[in-house]
């Protein structure tokens, strides 16, 4: 192989053909409001630990659509299950059961 | 003698308008450019919010027209003003002599094929709204059996370079109504939504939204890019999910492209005989945008529906309601009083 | 006065007043009793060695330490007396219910008591070795002996009276069980639990047990003595079965009964009869439940009598199929393994603690289903890096205070979705000239309590720490916080000696006690909603209502204090969803709207938000209250 | 796919293209990489079918490659374009043809800028006659190369001495079409066929006898994208741009790709080879890669020009697999070798790329 300087990066892009979609649907069945969210944003805005590092549900929720499980546990890592999200979320989410839920079926 | 009025549009529209200045003891001259009577009702299979079926809609309306006449596959060949009444020459040959005249003609769905990018006409499984209402009315299902199929919201509506700056007000409804009925015809099925804001504003809309959400319907905020077709002749759709600012591509074995509304040619071209005015969308302005929605410049001129802009279904029926009273009252003002 | 008679009688006992009737001390009959009764010796025995076995040693020690210290074994002895004898628990709030269940406990034990002082003064070579039975000679002792009718004293004929008076008052509690299974409505219980096998074997051997005994002991009334009781049934029987000797067949039944119920209740809610003072001595001892079915844990879930008290305590229980959420099931459960019910319990718990509070065993259930969820999730990934560093900039609220002011206020979470809240509180501070600093004004780390109850022990730790930290350079002398929640965490984790910590509603009435704030009162009635991790969690229930009487006329709410029901949004259920929180709100706004107050007053942003959202009068925060009312002098 | 659905679009986006008489001017980049290519339009056209096509050595690059990497101002490349089309207009011409598509855009973009800001052409013509004392004109066709290749594909297939046919299989090869992204996309009436499916090459694959192949990133840039190949930082992006592409076509297993710009067959051509050395992957047959042509080169092979008269020994991919399957003559043994037949130099092989 040939050290030319440069070489194929990888793609940024999402390729939901290879998203896994099994492992979402039995989080959707442990916590099936994970299917409700509807990207308001609420939850980013009031978080506590989001005060300190980036921490987000609706992404969160979103990388896993994406079938991109790692970046979702990261942007989830910092919560501190306040549940000041479960107060503001306009579609009654269980959140603090939902990102429990995320850790349990994605995580280590 | 009961004065003439000529109902140009035999949809939903001109049939409430006609049904209920018939009831008001008018003479009705109704001309529908179709075989059928019923616009694009008629190609309809169910309607959101709740699935009602739209044929029920359709014979419900169709029963109120016993005395009305009706021209089908006729056009209107020259219309013009002669004293006060409006003189109509069709294209069977009848002359129609009218006191008043209803615009009802209405919108047309936009010819998908002009968004090239998607492919309508050159992939064999990107269809239209249309063509899937159309196939649940025929019953026809999908085979194979389909993994993944997505609607693209939007196609024609708010798009400057295809000439609708507007958004068509029933497509996100619409897109959502199917993919709830394509879920649940093909549980196993990942269906997608490409929208770019979800404009589900009226009753129980909002509902609809969620059962798709719950039923498993993916909504990805961003418009399809471009769709290509792969070696095993799925379809490649390319669209950002802006919601996380990343590009994103899936296959699908069919796209559904919500094809908005425009306005409707055949009306257009008597609204030029007529000398209608257009706004910039292309749709007939009406006298003015709050109080006289019904009225035109032209008196004796009035409109109803979606050739003053895109509507829904009920939105079209008050507005064939309120037509009817207003015409009813230009009549009793201008030839009976006297 | 009974110690004076019993020693009159010991001086005067004759060796010829009872005759033993079995030379060898011994009948096959008593063989079922004496096989339960080795039975449950030795399984409790195992069960106490295996208990202990799983107590951190810190625990054993604090344990230890607490058997030999006298102010707790008093009140070890004093709460068995008065909790697994006399049932005060129940009395309180069911009297006929205590009255059930003090009959049978404390009847009993009077029973063997006094059998066993009958023994040692009348024949007290019996209770001297086992072969001589002393196992078996107190149950049985009426079938063994023999009384001299010629010696027949009065110190004899007291102990029959005494003991058929027992008897007697055993069986009327007997009666009323049997009673309150067909009818447990009439004893105030709308929900009672479904038995198991054991239960039932253990139960129908119990209720057999003393009418037996009165039939075993009426057999032999005239031979052994008998007395008010059971001479009438010995006359009645010979009446209809002559002067044979019919009477085996009874006291085989009697025996084989108590040797049904003891092997029996190893397996059945009987088991808390025995299990109870050990979890009262762990209690007393100041253990804490650390796993969720060993050690302590299981000392608990051995003390469940299944009575069911909690079925109707539990605030889920509005809506009917959450019944099954009940903590006497989830420990019937724990006792069963059976981990997917425990999990589905576990999570969807409010962690109210009302079924600990009203719990006549004082069963610590909301413990143990935290503990289980530590299980679950307290492995589960986080990364806190972030708090290491973050001291923040305190903004000192009297400009020209020093920046060591004294009192330290944390407004929480919760507390920053209700600005009401942190707006009065600091109205409040002012009002009473109190220099304080904002410790999470523009942003905070969170109590660790939330990441209590979801059973994130390891990361609640965490942030705890950081708090603490920035607690203690703070150099505050008061800490102060709006949200119970926070209040609860910062009591018994974080380990500020030397700070005080306060909720609102306890400085608010300090500072009208010491005159620093005034306030006017009204009269628009009011009720006090107590959330659960103010009252019940910290045990403050009073202070709010001695405040609020100052500026209104306090109504009471058809359930409150240490019975308030929940509002349904507590943190600690993980699983219940939003419909079903509302369902919950709804109760809760019922109870409080009893006597139809004006407004609702609560001490809790949570509280607040969701009393707020069913109430159909105006729901206010305390320390809006209070601010609303604040008089010049 | 719906051919018919496709030729109703061809038939919206038709282009007059007049049958004789242009001003040619070159590529600044053809002529070293793909030299005989322009040689080759010169041959078909001026010799083979007759047509007057007329070259001044006195033109000069379009200044597209420094606009396009933002080194010069856009008034500076509207005046060096308003001179070319004064030349053209010097020699008596009015009908414009460039080889370079970059060039094509940029003329039609410049025009598109007069039409729209005539303030601005007045402004040019007067730069023009200040520096060049040249006479202010715009063509009245504007073509590019490949759509004169296009006009002229029935009378090359005419001439044809090969046809785009596997000879073993009798069936017709598959072949890319790639478009250079300047040819339509900016412009979609510009272009034949227009920019979503242009026809230009499309139509002369269809008269030579092979079939194309619609691949999904059919649509993609080369690769190329002037910065991001010219700063060699960038240059990651280039070659996963065209690695992306050839992951697309490669289920389609084509035999062929033809090209009508620059930039395009030297980065499809020299890029398989960099993703051959580092990744190890090859897209044709057997560890070859996939041929890359010109249209030039493609109308030569047809008409059974000598591949290397063509400079197909300048291409990375090798040439010879295709050849063998159309069937085409060539001596092995002559690739190397120059105009007087001297060896002109033989390239080190690939440790990867066949």
């Amino acid at each position: 192989m040939i050290d030319f300087g440069f070489g194929i990066s990888p793609s940024s892009g999402i390729n939901l053909n290879n998203s896994d979609k099994d492992t979402f649907s039995k989080l959707a069945k442990m916590e099936p409001n994970v299917l409700k969210c509807m990207a308001c944003g609420s939850c980013t805005a009031t978080c506590t630990a989001g005060d300190f590092k980036t921490t987000s549900l609706r992404t969160a929720i979103l990388n896993l659509q994406n079938g991109l499980k790692d970046e979702a546990l990261e942007i989830l890592s910092g919560c501190m299950l306040c549940g000041k999200c479960t107060m503001v979320c306009p579609r009654g989410i269980n959140t603090r059961h939902l990102i429990l839920s995320i850790n349990k079926i994605y995580g280590k | 003698m009961k004065n003439n009025i000529l109902v140009i549009g035999g949809g939903a529209a001109g049939l409430e308008a006609a049904a209920n200045l018939e009831r008001l003891g008018y003479n009705i001259i109704l001309i529908e450019r179709d075989k059928q009577l019923g616009g694009h009702l008629a190609k309809w299979d169910r309607l959101f919010p709740d699935g009602l079926p739209a044929q029920e809609v359709l014979d419900s309306l169709l029963d109120n027209i016993s005395n009305v006449k009706c021209f089908t596959e006729t056009d209107i060949q020259a219309i013009n003003i002669l004293d006060k009444s409006f003189n109509a020459i069709l294209s069977n040959g009848i002359t129609v002599l009218a006191d008043a005249v209803l615009m009802a003609s209405g919108f047309d769905i936009f010819p998908a094929a002009k968004k090239e990018e998607y492919g309508y006409g050159i992939y064999e499984n990107v269809i239209t709204n249309q063509d899937l209402e159309q196939m649940f009315k025929q019953q026809q299902s999908i085979s194979p059996i389909p993994r993944a199929i997505g609607f693209v919201h939007c196609v024609g509506s708010r798009d400057e370079k295809a000439g609708n700056p507007a958004c068509s007000k029933v497509c996100c409804a619409t897109a959502v109504k199917q993919a709830c009925e394509v879920k649940e015809l093909y549980p196993d099925a990942d269906v997608y939504c490409f929208y770019m804001d979800l404009r589900m504003f009226g009753r129980r809309y909002e509902d609809l939204y969620l059962k798709a959400q719950k039923s498993g319907v993916r909504f990805i905020r961003g418009r399809v890019s471009e769709v290509a077709q792969t070696a095993d002749n799925r379809l490649l759709v390319k669209a950002e999910d802006t919601l996380s600012s990343k590009p994103v591509r899936v296959n699908l074995d069919m796209l559904v492209l919500m094809a908005g509304m425009r306005p409707s040619e055949a009306g257009h071209k008597v609204g030029i005989q007529l000398n209608l005015t257009t706004e910039d969308d292309g749709f007939f302005s009406a006298k003015d945008g709050m109080l006289s929605l019904q009225k035109s410049k032209l008196p004796g001129l009035f409109y109803a529906g979606a050739c003053t802009g895109a509507k829904t279904l009920p939105d079209t029926l008050h507005e064939a309601r309120s037509a009817a009273m207003e015409i009813d009252r230009y009549i009793k003002e201008n030839f009976i009083k006297k | 006065m009974i110690t004076l008679l019993i020693s009159d009688t010991f001086k005067a006992v004759t060796p010829e007043e009872i005759i033993d009737r079995y030379p060898n001390s011994y009948n096959h009959f008593v063989l079922p009793f004496v096989i339960g009764i080795v039975f449950i010796i030795t399984y409790l025995l195992i069960g106490l060695i295996r208990i202990l076995y799983h107590l951190t040693p810190q625990d054993r020690k604090k344990l230890l330490k607490s058997l030999v210290t006298p102010k707790t074994a008093w009140k070890n002895i004093k709460d068995i007396v008065l909790d697994c004898l006399l049932h005060t628990k129940i009395w309180k709030r069911k009297p006929l219910l205590g009255y059930m269940h003090s009959s049978i406990a404390f009847g009993w034990f009077l029973l063997i008591v006094l059998g066993h002082i009958e023994l040692a003064l009348f024949a007290p070579r019996h209770l001297s070795s086992l072969s001589e039975g002393s196992l078996y000679y107190p149950i049985f002792y009426r079938f063994f002996i023999w009384i001299n009718p010629a010696h027949e004293t009065l110190r004899g004929a007291l102990f029959f009276f005494l003991m058929d008076f027992v008897l007697l008052y055993i069986l009327s509690g007997i009666a009323l069980a049997m009673f309150k299974r067909v009818r447990s409505i009439a004893l105030g219980m709308r929900h009672t639990t479904k038995p198991s096998l054991a239960d039932r074997v253990a139960l129908y051997s119990l209720w057999a047990i003393f009418p037996l005994r009165l039939l075993a002991e009426g057999f032999t009334a005239d031979l052994s003595g008998g007395s008010f009781l059971t001479t009438p049934v010995n006359m009645l029987f010979k009446t209809f079965f002559g002067n044979g000797l019919n009477f085996m067949p009874t006291w085989w039944l009697y025996s084989i009964c108590l040797g049904l119920f003891f092997v029996a209740m190893p397996f059945s809610r009987y088991m808390h009869i025995l299990t109870e003072p050990l979890l009262i001595l762990f209690r007393n001892a100041g253990l804490k439940v650390r796993k969720p079915r060993k050690g302590f844990a299981e000392a608990e879930i051995y003390a469940c009598s299944s009575c069911g008290l909690c079925i109707d305590a539990c605030p889920m229980n509005v809506q009917k199929k959450n019944l099954k959420y009940s903590s006497v099931y989830f420990i019937r459960f724990l006792r069963r393994h059976n981990t997917r019910k425990i999990t589905e319990i576990a999570n969807k718990c409010l962690m109210c603690g009302k079924c600990a509070a009203i719990c006549p065993v004082g069963v610590d259930s909301p413990a143990i289903r935290r503990a289980h969820r530590e299980t679950l999730n307290n492995k589960t990934d986080y990364d806190y890096s972030y708090l290491t560093n973050y001291s923040p900039q305190f903004a000192t609220h009297e400009q020209n205070t020093p920046t060591t002011s004294k009192i330290l206020y944390f407004a929480g979470c919760m507390s920053h979705l209700t600005p009401r809240i942190i707006k009065s509180v600091e109205t409040i501070l002012r009002a009473a000239k109190l220099d304080f600093e904002f410790m999470d004004k523009d942003k905070g780390i969170c109590c660790g309590r939330p990441l209590m109850l979801a059973g994130k022990t390891e990361a609640a730790l965490k942030t705890i720490e950081a708090n603490r930290r920035i607690i203690k350079e703070s150099g505050c002398h008061t800490l102060l916080v709006s949200c119970p929640i926070c209040l609860k965490v910062f009591k018994e984790e974080y380990k500020l000696s030397g700070i005080r910590i306060l909720h609102y509603t306890q400085l608010i009435n300090e500072l009208i006690k010491d005159s620093k704030l005034h306030l006017s009162k009204s009269d628009s009635t009011m009720v006090y909603h107590d959330p659960c991790e103010l009252g019940r969690g910290c045990g403050i229930y009073q202070e709010p209502r001695t405040v609020l009487n100052c500026i209104g006329v306090l109504k009471k709410a058809k359930k409150e204090r240490d019975e308030s029901v929940c509002c349904g949004y507590s943190l600690g259920s993980l699983t219940l969803d939003e419909k079903e929180r509302t369902k919950l709100a709804e109760s809760c706004v019922d109870s409080l709207l009893e006597e139809k107050p004006e407004s609702i007053i609560t001490a809790c942003p949570m509280c607040y938000r969701a009393i707020r959202s069913k109430a159909s009068v105006a729901v206010k925060d305390f320390a809006e209250a209070v601010c609303e009312h604040i008089a010049d002098k | 796919m719906i051919y018919e659905g496709k030729k109703k679009i061809w038939a919206d986006y038709q282009k007059e293209i007049p049958e004789d008489h242009y001003f040619y001017v070159r590529s600044c980049i053809r002529q070293s990489f793909f030299p005989a290519s322009e040689a080759t339009f010169i041959d078909i056209t001026k010799r083979q079918l007759g047509k007057d096509i007329f070259e001044t050595e006195h033109h000069t690059t379009c200044g597209g490659i420094a606009y396009h990497s933002d080194t010069i101002p856009h008034e500076t490349v509207m005046t060096i374009i308003a001179r070319q089309f004064a030349l053209m207009k010097k020699y008596g011409y009015e009908n414009y043809v460039c080889s370079c598509i970059t060039s094509f855009g940029l003329y039609c973009e410049t025009l598109e800028t007069w039409r729209e800001f005539p303030e601005l052409q007045e402004k040019i013509a007067d730069n023009l006659w200040k520096t060049c004392q040249l006479e202010f004109a715009k063509p009245k066709y504007l073509v590019h190369a490949s759509d004169l290749i296009f006009k002229y594909r029935m009378q090359i297939a005419a001439k044809s001495k090969y046809k785009l046919i596997n000879k073993q299989t009798g069936l017709p090869l598959k072949v890319v079409e790639h478009i250079g992204c300047h040819y339509s996309k900016m412009f979609p009436s510009k272009g034949v066929g227009g920019a979503e499916y242009p026809y230009v090459l499309v139509g002369m694959i269809e008269a030579w006898g092979g079939q194309i192949i619609d691949y999904p990133e059919r649509r993609h840039c080369c690769g190329f994208g002037f910065r991001q190949y010219l700063i060699k930082g960038n240059r990651s992006y280039s070659v996963s741009n065209t690695h992306k592409k050839f992951e697309s076509m490669e289920p389609f297993k084509p035999d062929m790709i033809i090209t009508n710009c620059p930039g395009c067959p030297y980065f499809l051509d020299r890029w398989q080879y960099v993703i051959a050395e580092t990744q190890g992957k090859t897209y044709g047959q057997d560890g070859h890669g996939i041929p890359v042509f010109t249209y030039e080169e493609v109308a030569g092979l047809v008409m059974g020009y000598n591949p290397w008269d063509l400079g197909l020994q300048t291409h990375q991919v090798s040439v010879e697999p295709l050849l063998d399957k159309i069937g085409i003559e060539y001596d092995p043994s002559a690739k190397y070798l120059g105009k007087n037949g001297k060896v002109i130099g033989e390239p080190k092989k690939p440790n990867c790329l066949k």
